[in-house]
């Protein structure tokens, strides 16, 4: 910690986090480090708090910590930026939620198992933001893996009562390997 | 004098151990085949690392057993690895003809075009490969978001974050699990019985309500007005957390409250 | 405009963005009003990275525009925040990508042709899927396969501001083609 500054590390913590970060999270900052106190983050909150005043973002305390928010005065300009029409969701986003959905609560791992490509950390991040899916617990394996669920928000988006109204996709599969098989021993006959 | 590169060619590791015993020549014996289809990215890797670390001489290389060797892996990776296993044998067959060529005297009189030495094509090759190995070394080496550095970001005001987000059509949903479940049938021998999907809501529910709080008894779980069926299916829930190890159940004592837990490393 | 500064507007902007924001984007947040021009706004973006210097976040410039980012130095402690590692990627997919990235566009043929294996479908997939990669057209010979080439987020994501910034790998190669010839022809003797 020797030439860079505790409050620095905050400043830095605060704006790699999308999430408000709580007084026990900026301990975790130092691993296996003697963590300085609650007293000292705080006093470090505020003279850091004190030297963004004046800029275009501030550093609030909210109910899960603290975060650092563009000022609201900026809004009609930010306004600007989004007339555009909605985009789309990628097909691998959709997957991704699909196997949530259908076989919650599931790790990540699980997900790409079947998927057979390794599944994006933005891909997730996406659908925790859009408030469709969130984390239930952790597996109790080595790397204690999160354990994604939909979320009720996800159903009434949906327009889903619960998940059982989920249609079977089963049913939808075109072309079953099976099939297939089937067909290429029709033809060789 | 053969040059070495400088620094170190990454040495493969196997399952996190650096793997000792390498092949002395092309020939591979049969039981680290697996270790070596793995710890090379192909026959050009394979030799590639012969000629720069153990001064591999592919004239004196008795090609002949190798091929033999080669022909019986084929056999043994019927299963496998069909493909990669190919792909060392055509390398056998390049060495052969270099080998062949070497053995034959030349023509009195007649300058071999370069462009027929089948030496300066291997060459051309591996130089090639050997220049992608090191820029795919180079690549990982730059600073790379999420891992060396992170973007900075505030958090919006909101009137700026109520922007239409993507929308998904419930069939939308459907179908690419549809084609999820085709896809893993295609690539998969066996497959997977799963929980109903009301069995697996349950799971997520009860998991949901243990993240509030740390233990919950089995009557939390069962919600009057549900009936029958919802106590099986809460009950259902539970063994296959239970199973999954996401849950364990405590009871103090026969005829005791019994509780449902997160599951921890120690229980 | 009158009392928000050009200054404070383009911060706020930055740092509501996680995407590198373009000079075409930052005339966009004035909606109706006059724009200022590319030099003003460049003129503005150096007076702001300086302003940062020093502090836990800097002013970068990337392929995609302009952004904010935490210092390198700080990325141990963010380490002890989260237990997921960052995605490794294998040896094949790296070849794979830097196949792309130095000879794009190219299809994936020409790549097995160099590497001497063949490309994994997976890989292709979750290079697309990282959004590194896309098809940007088909090859005119039989079967037209895809030719691909890196996005505007592969050089995002490796902090490039242009292709031409990729290390130069024939210098890492310390003997050349000529050499190797020659030992075969000394062996051979």
């Amino acid at each position: 910690m020797s030439d860079i500054g505790l409050k620095q590390i905050l400043e830095g913590a605060l704006f790699a986090s999308r999430e408000p970060m709580s007084i026990y999270q900026m301990k975790k900052l130092f691993g296996d480090q003697k963590a300085p106190t609650e007293g000292m983050l705080r006093e470090v909150l505020a003279s850091l708090a004190e030297e963004y005043q004046g800029r275009a973002v501030s550093l609030i305390e909210v109910a899960g910590g603290f975060r650092f928010q563009v000022i609201d005065v900026l809004t009609p300009y930010l306004a600007n930026l989004t007339d555009e029409k909605p985009s789309r969701y990628s097909r691998a986003t959709l997957e991704t939620l699909a196997m949530i959905a259908y076989r919650q609560p599931v790790t990540r791992g699980e997900i790409e198992a079947v998927r057979g490509v390794a599944v994006n950390t933005q891909i997730v991040r996406t659908l925790e933001e859009r408030g469709w899916i969130t984390v239930v617990g952790h597996k109790e394996v080595p790397g204690r893996p999160a354990l994604l669920a939909t979320t009720t928000q996800f159903l009434n988006d949906f327009g889903l009562k619960s998940l059982e109204e989920l249609p079977n996709a089963e049913d939808l599969i075109v072309t079953p390997a099976e099939d297939l098989l089937d067909q290429m021993d029709n033809q060789s006959e | 004098m053969i040059t070495h590169v400088q620094g170190e060619l990454p040495i493969a590791l196997i399952e996190g151990s650096p793997l000792t015993q390498l092949p002395e020549d092309l020939y591979i014996p049969p039981d680290a085949l697996e270790v070596i289809l793995d710890a090379f990215e192909g026959p050009l890797d394979l030799l590639l690392y012969l000629i720069r670390r153990q001064n591999l001489d592919i004239i004196q290389i008795n090609v002949a057993e190798i091929t033999r060797q080669y022909m019986s892996y084929i056999a043994l990776l019927e299963a496998m690895r069909f493909e990669l296993a190919a792909e060392y044998l055509v390398m056998a067959a390049m060495l052969a003809e270099i080998k062949s060529r070497a053995l034959m005297p030349s023509p009195v009189g007649s300058e071999e075009d370069e462009e027929d030495d089948p030496r300066a094509e291997l060459i051309r090759r591996l130089l090639e490969y050997e220049t992608v190995k090191m820029s795919a070394e180079a690549l990982d080496e730059l600073p790379r978001v999420d891992r060396d550095f992170h973007i900075a970001e505030a958090q919006k005001p909101d009137i700026y974050k109520r922007t239409a987000p993507p929308t998904v059509d419930l069939s939308e949903l459907v179908l690419a699990f549809g084609e999820l479940l085709a896809r893993a049938r295609l690539s998969s021998a066996h497959q997977i019985e799963w929980e109903p999907l009301s069995t697996r809501q349950r799971m997520s529910d009860v998991l949901m309500k243990l993240k509030d709080r740390s233990e919950l008894t089995l009557s939390d779980l069962f919600i009057a007005g549900e009936g029958r069926a919802g106590v099986v299916v809460s009950f259902l829930a539970i063994l296959e957390l239970v199973r999954e190890g996401l849950c364990a159940l405590i009871q103090a004592k026969q005829g005791s409250q019994i509780y449902i837990r997160r599951a921890t490393q120690d229980v």
